[in-house]
């Protein structure tokens, strides 16, 4: 009902067409002092009039007519009102309700005003009776807002009493009526969330920036949205009314399981987590490959986020707990995507097929390999090249391959077995099930890191052979302790010597240098590939699917802030504005909630990669893993 | 205060400028000029051009005239900036070449600047040193956008070996259709007018200056006990540095109680400490490294002479600072030196570790007979000489020389051009200039001068700096001393 | 209560600024661009076409012609909902704060306000913008540790960039404003 | 733009000085400027066959290289047997040896300390290392084309010639790096022999004639120059005639080379010095004149 009651107030607020009314009609109890006219210069004019600001919900606009129940920012001059209580009333118990909720949520809720929504005929004694009320509830300024029938234009006067002795002598303000969605404002959250003051130190802390202290009031005066419409309480009140009762009854069975189930599943990862902290993981060789598998890297990743979710403790601001929603979400739909991996592969035992193709695959790559080898031994591509040095390298690498094949086929049938546990490890997610694969892929490439390797290694001897000999040969030498390249007068015999191997070195570096090359365009494919499939993973991980969630169904729930709207507006009336949330964008949202990842993204950038690259120093995949196992 | 964006800070007379309404801005003035300082040397960098152009237009300012300021970006002090009095500084985006100094393409420029020199309504352009490259670009461009012409040299070149050669040929081609030429020595007039074979009709000799109150002689702060020998140069080859490392060794072992304070930083600072670390001078030669200009003055005062070693030098302001400050000079006899302080108030030497000693020498004996004039005497003498408003009134001559002058058309400059650089080289620079025109008239037809604003004045006669509130002033006093310094 | 000005940008472009005033502490400033004319729109279309069509004569590949009428289409949309701004509103509100709205061809808006706590004040500014020295509005946000520091620096009508008339004239009403935000601000 | 009316500059007299304000226009010139203006201060008179003696150096020097690629050629056609040069080669560097210190009755020997032993080592080294490595130098560029080889060869010689110290301090002379350049250069030449022997005795003898030879020679140009001279004159008539037997035209333009560089060359640099305008003046930057380094060491 009360989704109803604000689209009615949506309906009264009559913000869409212009229809400009003759000025304020008579029936208005005292109409309002027109402000000054466009031309003169406002400040003169108003004195030190300080503009007042009313935050009015927009359910209560449709209300009966009744007092204004809010807190009073002084520091803002705005007054942000939370609920109208109906008439009729006892004064005393208005209070006593105003005293309980103010003690349960430490905000200085008071009587703000009245306000009178005028659905018939107006009567001179409601009027009246209104006034006569600022004696009851006595605060300063003391608004009077009232509502027309037409509910287009809206009146709305302070009055500043110069306490209840001397009516006369009051003051009066220029006042801005500022509509807000009481549930949107209630439910969102800012960004970046401003400094809440803590619940002990009550409402005089509420001095966050202008806008946060509304929100502020808002949400902690929730105590007061608890009365339900119907409940037969002694005080009437109108304000935004949570949905249905069942739903929140599901919430609280959901509350009441929780417990226990976290404290189950936490006890089983403790479980766990200490299996795989047991010493015997730690000797060396163990460690060193733990630390190398990129599997072993996500499983722990994925432990650490279970403990945290089932963690007993509860999440302390809203930022953890978007956290921890967030982190569920992707480990759902990890596990999901997981399983449905599961069933295609073992619907018409696609793991056969590919354990029958890794063989031949495997052996393919070798032959291709061999051939390679071939080509190089020869002159490829018109290169001069040194040709005893040459048929060295490529016996070299023949035999390598040789060795790879042999040990290929030893494996070979265990093959599938291995792919079927492979495969079952896919229903702990799809990133493990990724991961597994990359580490697969390094195992059947290693052969081609070992090339890699040894050519690398060759290339860069020369390479810091060749430079540190150039310089002899123009006469200079490295100054260790300067760091700076001096003139040097050597000996004779040095000098002949040093030109020697400088000449021998840069006739047999091309040879060199092309085996380097090809055998490092074969290991950056590799990298490649394994890098991508890393990517993917930590896409998975680190993307915040439940705050896009929110973000795509309920825009209001994560605010960047508000935006206004001015209301169709005639001279003579309070200027009325609407306050929107508006939505935090999807890039921010992103940055804000993304999850940590796993793996170190890649530190050196293309200019030091090439430069690594061209000095023969060993490059690794993405995250410092290219050395699986040596 | 720190401020993001390429805006700079320039905020505070351009807030004021809803004052001035856009109609008041006439630009055409008979008595006063707006005028624009280029050169690629200012604050943030530090040295005597720097000083020179943030002085000269101070005065110029303080005489009525509009002056803005051209420079390149420092660091992340880009955009444009506002100092004392609403002196307006752009510091523009261009790639920073060699020590400071911008590339040039001799086009690349020409945007910026003409948009600048419209938006200005600029009429005279002073452009000052020689090593920049910004001031020949933007000599070259306000002489085809037909504006006068002023440059300023402030140093020495020699005519030996190849290099000096190549930059003597393009300082003819950019000095020989600019209208005046200033130098701040007759030394450096003679070199000028002989590197780039002009007139001597048009080159004006302007001395430098200092200001004297910042350079106050306090005879209480240097101990009568010790004789303490003061050099304040950059440790450069130039500045001698080599010379002094020969000094040093020479006097310490003469004198007992002789000490040296050396304040400057540079490549030569490690030879000077290898002499110290010889000959354990560690507690009588003080190495206080890079000073900054307001420093200059409490480390003078610390000593009874100064020393200055240099091989080369326009005008040497660091031994009038030292006279100003009531020291016994000793300097080399190179360059202008010789004209900048009168025989009884400098001891002349040549440039060789024999003769410097003796000058030294005949110094420290003067200073023990008591033979010298008091601090006092010599500050009062040294602060007649040179002083900015006087520097300012004459330049200011020169602008109304120079305003008088009709700059060369485009067909008499490249005639100009071909006639006086040298059949080759004329030939090249004339189809530049062509080349330039014909970009200056493109840019024209792009953006037309008729929607580029009129820059509002900060200084100048309808400068609107002089009414703002004084939050505001306090503001940018403060601003100026984070800035100038 | 809305009266409108014509004035042109720095490119010298026609701008049109509407300045609606609800009260004397409300004022909202629109400056609209001209819309993307049929013209230049039909222009661009046809060049990519023609050139896909050259494509086309050389190597025949219907997939080309496809490809550039979708990448035309695409590229459009994106002009629209991404590039193409067609006016800045800028809605000062005393002692509440200034909003900026920039509102896409395709109708897409995105919306800023800044309170009134944070502004310190707002200025006009030169700025050099590529080849050229131009003056912009801005807003200075105070810096919330020490007062009268500068935090950061807010350019308004960053897509429409008006001369300086037209910033003066907006730079007015604003300075009226926050005088008299400061006034009573300071006065209890 | 005058200070004061022009009336008065009669009596006053312009003086070069900054610190006083004269009654002339800052633009004014006196008929003094440019009265320290001075030329050609460090100008050189020549002696004729002063530089022709100096050019000797060069003549040696062409020789040499023109020597040795006469040596290759014959070798390379298989008319000079290695051992016939190994053997010369030796004898003729013994006898340079002993030359060597019968010169300057070997005070050179004392002044720079080098025993007898290091001699014999280096020797040794020289010897070991280029057997050891002749069979690689066989193989090392035989995939490479021989025009490639000649070209790097040529060039290196060239560079040679180029970064040779034939006694002026200019920035580009090294010679380190010529040496060095030199024996590339042999070392390319030698890979294309027929056998590594041929291959071993062409380095040595590359070292002989680049590296021993021209110190040899400094020594006699410094203690005999008459004999410098002659022994100058000897080996060019060598080298022409070794050129002779292999081309009549290669030789006769290696004549006219010598002759321009040993006499017109020479002629030229006299003739033009009478040219030279070198401008100096107050605004030179000072050199200084004594070493600084006394203080430093």
């Amino acid at each position: 009902m009360g989704l109803v009651s604000r689209g009615t107030a949506e309906a009264g607020l009559g913000a869409a067409s212009a229809v400009d009314r003759p000025g304020p009609p008579d029936a208005v109890p005292d109409p309002i002092p027109t402000p000054p006219a466009e031309g003169a210069d406002p400040g003169s004019s108003r004195g030190p009039g300080m503009v007042l600001k009313a935050y009015f919900p927009t359910c209560c606009a449709s209300a009966d007519s009744g007092l204004l129940v809010g807190r009073w920012v002084p520091e803002q001059s705005s007054a942000v009102v939370l609920a109208v209580v109906h008439f009729p009333f006892i004064p005393i118990q208005v209070k006593e309700l105003l005293a309980q909720v103010q003690q349960a949520s430490q905000v200085g809720v008071t009587v703000l005003g009245t306000w009178c929504h005028r659905r018939q005929e107006p009567e001179e004694s409601l009027g009246h009776f209104l006034e006569g009320l600022g004696a009851i509830f006595s605060h300063k300024p003391w608004f009077q807002l009232c509502r027309e029938r037409g509910s287009k234009s809206w009146s709305c006067k302070a009055t500043r009493w110069q306490g209840p002795a001397s009516p006369a002598a009051s003051g009066e303000d220029q006042v801005m009526l500022i509509f807000y969605d009481q549930r949107k404002v209630l439910l969102s959250q800012l960004h970046p969330p401003a400094a809440l003051p803590d619940r002990q130190a009550g409402d005089t802390t509420a001095s966050a920036g202008g806008l946060a202290a509304v929100f502020d009031t808002v949400a902690r005066s929730e105590a007061l949205f608890q009365s339900d419409r119907f409940d037969e309480g002694p005080v009437r009140l109108s304000h935004w009314q949570s949905e249905g009762v069942e739903a929140s009854i599901l919430v609280e069975l959901a509350k009441w399981a929780a417990g226990p189930v976290c404290l189950l599943l936490a006890c089983l990862l403790s479980l766990v987590s200490a299996a795989s902290a047991c010493r015997v993981f730690k000797l060396w060789p163990l460690s060193f490959i733990w630390s190398k598998l990129s599997t072993c890297e996500q499983l722990r990743h994925r432990l650490e986020q279970l403990t945290l979710i089932f963690s007993t403790r509860k999440a302390k601001n809203p930022a953890q707990l978007m956290r921890k929603a967030n982190m569920f979400v992707s480990v759902l739909l990890d596990v999901a995507l997981g399983l449905m991996l599961l069933s295609w592969l073992h619907r018409k035992d696609l793991i056969g097929q590919l354990a029958d193709a890794l063989i031949p695959v495997a052996d393919h790559v070798a032959e291709e390999l061999q051939h390679l080898l071939q080509w190089l031994m020869g002159a490829p591509a018109g290169l001069k090249m040194n040709r005893a040095l040459d048929q060295v390298l490529g016996r070299f690498f023949l035999y390598h391959i040789h060795l790879w094949i042999s040990y290929i086929h030893l494996m070979s049938p265990f093959i599938e077995r291995i792919l079927w546990h492979v495969g079952l490890s896919a229903c702990l997610g799809l990133t493990v099930a990724l991961s597994i694969l990359s580490d697969i892929i390094a195992l059947l490439t290693f052969h081609i890191y070992c090339f890699y390797v040894y050519g690398a290694r060759l290339y860069c001897l020369k390479i810091h052979g060749l430079s540190s000999l150039w310089r002899l040969f123009r006469g200079k030498k490295w100054n260790v302790l300067r760091q700076r390249v001096d003139s040097c007068s050597y000996d004779l015999d040095e000098l002949f010597i040093g030109t020697l191997l400088f000449t021998v070195l840069v006739f047999l570096l091309p040879t060199t240098a092309l085996y380097y090359l090809v055998f490092t365009l074969l290991r950056l494919l590799v990298v490649t590939v394994q890098g991508l499939i890393h990517l993917l993973v930590d896409l998975i991980n680190s993307l915040p699917l439940y705050s896009l969630g929110l973000r795509l169904c309920r825009p209001y729930r994560l605010a960047a802030g508000v935006k206004f709207r001015v209301l169709e507006h005639e001279t003579g009336r309070p200027l009325r504005l609407l306050m929107q949330i508006n939505p935090l964008p999807y890039s921010r949202v992103m940055h804000t909630y993304r999850l940590p990842t796993c793996g170190c993204h890649p530190q050196h950038s293309w200019g030091s990669l090439c430069r690594k690259l061209f000095f023969g120093e060993l490059i690794y995949p993405w995250r410092q893993r290219g050395d699986k196992q040596d | 205060m720190a401020y993001r964006g390429g805006g700079g800070d320039g905020q505070h007379p351009s807030a004021s400028l809803s004052y001035v309404s856009p109609g008041r801005l006439s630009t055409c003035r008979t008595c006063t000029h707006n005028i624009c300082m280029v050169s690629d040397f200012f604050y943030p960098n530090m040295g005597g051009v720097e000083g020179h152009i943030y002085q000269l237009s101070q005065c110029l300012i303080e005489r009525g005239h509009k002056v803005i300021i051209v420079t390149h970006a420092y660091g992340n002090r880009k955009g444009i900036r506002y100092l004392t009095n609403g002196l307006k500084v752009y510091y523009l985006p261009l790639k920073v070449m060699y020590n400071q100094s911008t590339a040039t393409t001799l086009f690349h420029s020409l945007p910026l600047l003409r948009y600048i020199f419209v938006r200005e309504r600029v009429t005279i352009i002073h452009s000052h040193s020689s090593f920049s490259a910004m001031a020949h670009d933007a000599l070259f461009h306000a002489k085809t956008m037909g504006l006068q012409t002023v440059f300023t040299d402030h140093s020495l070149f020699g005519f030996a070996d190849v290099s000096s050669v190549l930059t003597n040929k393009l300082l003819t081609v950019s000095l020989c259709d600019t209208n005046h030429i200033i130098c701040v020595s007759y030394t450096s007039k003679e070199n000028t007018v002989l590197r780039a074979a002009l007139n001597p009709e048009i080159v004006s000799v302007i001395p430098n200056a200092v200001d004297p109150t910042d350079f106050t002689p306090d005879p209480f702060r240097r101990h009568d006990s010790v004789i303490t020998i003061v050099v304040v140069s950059r440790l450069v080859y130039r500045k001698g540095t080599d010379l002094l490392s020969g000094i040093i060794p020479e006097l310490c072992q003469k004198y007992p109680n002789l000490n040296f304070i050396i304040g400057g930083e540079g490549p030569k600072r490690v030879i000077l400490e290898e002499v110290r670390e010889r000959y354990q001078l560690h507690d009588r030669v003080r190495l206080l490294g890079a000073l900054e200009h307001k420093d200059v003055r409490n480390v003078l005062v610390q000593g009874h002479i100064f020393l200055n070693t240099s091989l080369t030098e326009a005008f040497c302001m660091a031994i009038v600072e030292a006279a100003s400050c009531g020291l016994q000079v000793v300097s080399t006899r190179v360059g202008g030196i010789p004209e900048v302080l009168p025989e009884n108030l400098i001891i002349l030497c040549e440039p060789s570790v024999k003769s410097l000693c003796e000058g030294l020498e005949k110094a420290v004996s003067q200073l023990k007979s008591g033979a010298l004039p008091p601090p006092e005497n010599i500050h009062n003498i040294v602060k007649t000489f040179y002083t900015w408003r006087n520097v300012a009134e004459r330049t200011e001559k020169v602008y109304d020389l120079v305003a008088g002058e009709a700059v060369l058309l485009m067909d008499k400059r490249l005639d100009r051009l071909i006639s006086h650089c040298g059949p080759l080289t004329g030939c090249i620079f004339a189809l530049l200039a062509v080349f330039n025109f014909l970009f200056l008239m493109f840019l024209r037809w792009v953006t037309p001068d008729s929607i580029i604003d009129v820059a509002v004045d900060a200084t100048g006669p309808k400068g609107a700096w002089t009414h703002q509130s004084p939050y505001r002033k306090k503001v940018d006093e403060n601003n100026e001393v984070s800035k100038t310094r | 209560m809305e009266d409108e000005q014509n004035f042109s940008d720095i490119c010298g472009g026609r701008l049109a600024l509407q300045r609606r005033c609800y009260s004397p502490s409300c004022l909202e400033f629109c400056l609209s661009c001209p819309r993307i004319t049929l013209r230049s729109l039909t222009a661009v279309t046809c060049t990519v076409w023609l050139a896909a069509y050259g494509l086309f004569t050389l190597c025949e590949n219907s997939m080309i012609l496809s490809a550039a009428i979708f990448i035309t289409l695409l590229g459009l949309l994106g002009y629209l909902h991404f590039v193409k701004i067609d006016h800045e509103t800028l809605l000062i509100i005393d002692s509440l704060g200034i909003q900026m709205t920039s509102s896409y061809a395709s109708g897409k808006e995105s919306t800023t306000f800044i309170e009134m706590g944070e502004v310190n004040d707002v200025v006009i500014n030169e700025a050099i913008y590529m080849q050229k020295v131009i003056y912009y509005l801005c807003i200075l946000l105070k810096d919330p540790v020490e007062p009268h520091g500068i935090s950061q620096v807010v350019p308004l009508f960053q897509s429409a960039k008006p001369r300086l008339d037209c910033l003066i004239e907006v730079y007015r009403s604003c300075q009226d404003i926050l005088a008299h935000q400061k006034a009573t601000s300071t006065s209890p | 733009m005058c200070a004061q009316p022009v009336t008065n500059t009669k009596e006053a007299r312009w003086q070069k000085v900054l610190y006083e304000r004269q009654p002339f226009p800052d633009n004014y010139v006196d008929q003094r400027f440019l009265e320290e203006l001075r030329k050609n201060v460090y100008a050189r008179k020549y002696q004729y066959w002063a530089v022709v003696f100096e050019s000797s150096v060069v003549i040696q020097q062409l020789c040499s290289v023109c020597v040795f690629v006469v040596i290759w050629w014959y070798m390379d056609e298989g008319l000079l047997a290695p051992h016939w040069l190994f053997g010369t080669g030796l004898a003729s560097s013994l006898i340079g040896y002993v030359l060597f210190d019968l010169i300057d009755g070997g005070e050179g020997r004392k002044k720079s300390g080098r025993t007898r032993w290091a001699d014999l080592k280096s020797a040794l080294v020289f010897i070991t290392f280029t057997y050891g490595f002749s069979p690689v130098l066989k193989t090392l560029t035989e995939s490479v084309s021989t025009d490639t080889i000649y070209a790097m060869s040529v060039f290196m010689l060239l560079g040679h010639l180029i970064f040779f110290d034939y006694g002026a301090n200019a920035a580009i002379v090294s010679s380190t790096l010529s040496l060095n350049m030199a024996i590339f250069a042999s070392v390319c030449l030698a890979s294309r022999l027929p056998r590594s022997l041929h291959a071993f005795v062409m380095v040595t003898f590359a070292i002989q004639i680049f590296a021993l030879w021209p110190m040899l020679q400094k020594k006699l140009k410094a203690c005999t120059p008459h004999s410098y001279v002659g022994v100058t004159l000897l080996f060019a008539f060598s080298a022409l005639g070794g050129l002779l037997s292999i081309s009549a035209v290669g030789a006769i333009l290696f004549a006219l080379l010598l002759v321009s560089i040993s006499c017109l060359c020479p002629f030229y640099l006299i003739r033009l010095q009478l040219f030279k305008e070198n401008i100096h003046g107050p605004w030179d930057e000072a050199e200084i004149k004594e070493d600084l380094s006394r203080f430093l060491s």
